[in-house]
């Protein structure tokens, strides 16, 4: 089957993040997104949504120069205050064209 | 009753010894864990509850019997970030964004503290204004606002005001609070006997599973006690006493009764722990979160909760001489 | 009661008002998020005790009073999609798919109208027949099959029969509504009582919290209004009315009062949004969701929930002669 | 009445209805489904309410009366594992870890099963000590230790005892059960009266939404019926029966009413499946849960609920000799 | 540690699909499979399953055939009705003997 | 943009396991975590946690030699009386020095 290569980029953040990060990602150029809410902890321990630490997991499949302009914006505006962690794979996607 | 009993009477309930029950949950390590879905539904009951019968009241009310407290509300809205803000960035030497931030949370509100107190007040039949609830609403933004007003000429910012506005004035809490009293209001009495069944009969012990679940949430911060050092333990205690003071005079000076100005003491000296952490956390991120919410959730809600409430309540009565 | 005194009637109760709210809410782009396992939740507490109920009504019904209604039902179900199935296709030039999927949800019914319409009745005081959640469980399906009938001689297909019927008997809304009425039949009146506690007192203000969910689902599609197009809006709106009419008629041929004729037109009425859009997703893929739910969800309930229930019940009186 | 009278009452109710509507579903594989956080929801629900409720009976009764019962419930839960472990590795030929598993959950409790012969007995008019629920949490944790400390002499284990214990004794269950007693016994009937409307009113109805959830997860388990084998089938219908009437004169030499030592005998009867498969999986992961689970979810549980009941219920009449 | 190299094939579509996905990939040769919960959006931004946009993320360790073949059937039966996202990347999986 | 290469391991295990292994991660170097709850089916089917398949997905960043430590604990301790899978993949990290 043939598939085609781009990159899955993952960000991990605080939940009252979500909304700001997908239309941050959309404006970059990102077809789409699947959002999984998740539970984390890492170097900060504290949380304001929900007082809990629940976080939200963004996966967005997209181009190697779309992966590269949303690790930038990240890492320039978001890294700083809040609690987040991005990275990125390589994958294979069926109809990937779609994507790009 | 002499201080003691109203302490006793006050902690001896369903409502508070869940708390209890929820603080022993986490520091004994249970397993029990409340699903977060089940605390935002609860969260929603109880937000709305509060809101219709406040203003199914309100409906009852005559408008001037009203205004005059919401101004007081407002008022006291809008003052206590001011000193509180000045008082962290002097004395407690925080930065800018911490002070506002802290600010915020002390001059805004909780409901649950408000719920207590009502709980309080029934038990000792002690009467109040209907109208409570809007006065729980109308003091959730102000201080919000006041605050980051305070902050934003000092730090750098990115969020556009009218995006912010819309962020606060929409927050669920706003929202649950004022639709609830908007539909109570319209509704009436007769309407919302309709929903009684739902919004009334059970509200207690949903209230009791609901401080179950805070009472873990608190336990969960004690830890970062030691991180916000004593002098924010200090300001989370002594702050929430003046402010319950200062609130029930303002009260009194608009004419409540003592339950209702006992109420107003309560919302003025309750720290936010819904609306200002949200609003906070996206227009302040500079702010640490283990400040703000330490002293809120771990400090002054649970003295509140235990003894704040039966002191403003005897401070009520020393204030009203009886 | 004039119209609009019956129409002001049924928007100022908590239960419109909270759809308003929820719908306030999706367009001010609050925060305000309902779990869903919240919603599933309400959901299945609903349709049980909806099934409960109309059980329990029925065990004391003799089954000559029910039978005569109950066939009209079906006979609905039955004609109501093949009228709309040609409709679509030959004025709204649908593709064959989306015709047929829009059939199966008009023919099928909306639990939550129907009960709305109940409480609208109950405030009037107008009494119905205690076993209309009876005709509401068999009104869901009949007109799914048919959809689907129409559409598989006219598109490849891939599911068996077999597995259709299962799939679409067994859904969840059908489960317990028809469970919730053979447990309601078998226990009666006595063996209900003890479980009122939960599925009566409370029930209506469930229900406004449904709403509340419910006006944000709705309103968030309010986007996708442009994308259907103005046909489908009006289909969505006349054919109710047509529906509504004509299911009134059919109930007082078959001799049920002027409320039970209502409500039957009700069911008529309204369009289903949760039998029909899972059963459809799954057997006719290429149809596309945003036509069927769009109507159903932000353009026929919405209007139903609002206009609809005092102008089917304005209809109910002209037709009884009241 | 006569057995078949008794067995057609115990069946024929809403609750186990509702367990029967469940196991429906799941073997017609309906897509009902009920979110997990909901059955996390109510199970938090239905062992706090059982807890306050019993607490408040506690406060009302000497504790000379209650002292005696309670050494009974201490000895049962100690005594049964034992047989039940030498019964399963001698004749059953299970291993250390599945004999010790499978031990641990037939001395311990089931809260539902439980709650269903409450109904029961209240359907019949039958009086019963109050503080029936303290046995319920007594019983639940000492069967387990013992099981554990049968294996654990046989196995090799990794976890340290302290923690176990920790573990064991903070579960879930344990805490909301022994919570909810002490604050029912703190807060007594008069404050028990303010939450009532949640704890009590609905009660019955949540039990059989739970029930419905119950009936769902243990169909689910069938399939591994055959995978357990006839001794285990066996074993689980049999054993309860022997517990059942053990336990039942436990309670008639510990001075219990009829009602009470039927209760009594239920809770021998009973199999855990909240506390001991939490403990059991996390400290002898060895054991097979399939044996465990089936064994009391889809065997011990579905016989007791239907059939167990009554038939416990006609043994202590005959022990009683009425 | 010695991994084994094997593929982990994701599915996201709408939940309505989950059970006829699971039977797919079963009968195509997957030994087990973890699935999630998960939000969504697309191209297609509507799905039908409780009205909302939650979808199921369905991850699959797998052999090279097999994924291959799951990737095909999807394309084949899938892609063109429903809304269904699928891509596949390369892990180290401990004991990966088990999945093949 | 430049990312730091690092090992993403993911643990796919029974609920009841999730603090355990948590504590197992953190105390073999891992710096941080993400948790989600998944439901899942392999070759052994029964879990204890709330009857169900509910399982949880634990991911963490770390250095290989991290990565290796956690893998080597879980099969040691984990995969003979557990329902657990462990995999782990390449993944580019922003900021990945934080995490090693
Ligand atoms: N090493 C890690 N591995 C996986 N997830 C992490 C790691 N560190 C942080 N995270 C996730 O990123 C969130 C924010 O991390 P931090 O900014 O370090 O507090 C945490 O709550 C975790 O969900
Ligand atoms: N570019 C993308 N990156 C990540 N997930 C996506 C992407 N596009 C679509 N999805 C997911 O796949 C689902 C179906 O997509 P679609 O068929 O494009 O509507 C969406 O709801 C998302 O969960
Ligand atoms: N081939 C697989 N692909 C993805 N996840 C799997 C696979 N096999 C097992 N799992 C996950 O690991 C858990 C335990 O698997 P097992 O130990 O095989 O029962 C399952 O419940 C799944 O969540
Ligand atoms: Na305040
Ligand atoms: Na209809
Ligand atoms: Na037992």
């Amino acid at each position: 089957m043939k598939t085609h290569p781009l990159k899955l980029v993952t960000i991990i953040g605080e939940a009252v993040l979500a909304d700001r990060l997908l239309r941050e990602i959309r404006k970059l150029g990102a077809k789409g997104h699947t959002l999984t809410t998740v539970e984390g902890q890492g170097s900060r321990g504290v949380r304001a949504s929900e007082w809990e630490g629940k976080n939200v997991k963004i996966e967005t499949l997209v181009s190697e120069e779309v992966a590269d302009a949303i690790l930038h914006v990240l890492s320039e505006h978001y890294f700083a205050n809040f609690a987040v962690v991005a990275y990125v794979h390589d994958v294979g996607v069926v109809r990937g064209e779609k994507y790009v | 009753m002499s201080a003691l009993e109203l302490i006793q009477l006050n902690l001896l309930t369903p409502v508070v010894l869940a708390f209890f029950l929820g603080m022993a949950a986490t520091l004994l390590r249970s397993d029990l864990k409340m699903p977060d879905e089940l605390y935002q539904g609860l969260s929603i009951y109880l937000l709305l509850a509060i809101g219709l019968k406040g203003g199914v009241e309100l409906s009852a009310a005559a408008p001037r019997e009203f205004l005059i407290p919401a101004g007081g509300a407002v008022l006291l809205g809008l003052a206590v970030p001011l000193w509180c803000y000045a008082l962290l960035r002097k004395i407690g030497r925080l930065t800018v964004a911490d002070s506002a931030a802290l600010a915020a949370h002390y001059g805004s509100v909780s409901a649950v503290t408000f719920l207590a107190t009502l709980a309080f007040l029934a038990a000792l039949g002690v009467p109040h204004e209907g109208f409570m609830p809007a006065l729980l609403a109308i003091m959730e933004v102000p201080a919000i606002v006041v605050a980051l007003l305070l902050a934003r000429s000092r730090v750098p910012e990115r969020t556009p005001w009218r995006e912010l506005a819309r962020e606060i004035l929409t927050g669920k809490s706003i929202l649950l609070l004022a639709g609830g009293l908007l539909i109570g209001l319209i509704t009436g009495r007769e309407g919302f006997a309709k929903v009684e069944g739902f919004f009334v009969t059970p509200f207690q012990g949903v209230l009791a599973l609901f401080l179950l679940e805070m009472g873990m949430v608190a336990a969960r911060r004690f830890g970062d006690l030691r991180k916000v050092g004593w002098f924010l333990v200090g300001f989370g205690i002594v702050m929430p006493l003046l402010h319950g003071a200062l609130g029930i005079y303002v009260g009194k000076w608009c004419g409540l009764s003592m339950g209702g100005s006992m109420i107003l003491g309560v919302l003025a000296a309750s720290a936010s722990y819904i609306a200002a952490p949200a609003a906070v956390r996206l227009s302040l991120p500079q702010a640490n979160p283990t400040y703000y919410l330490t002293a809120s959730l771990a400090i002054t809600f649970p003295f509140n909760l235990t003894f704040g409430i039966p002191l403003y309540y005897a401070f009520a009565r020393f204030a009203y001489g009886v």
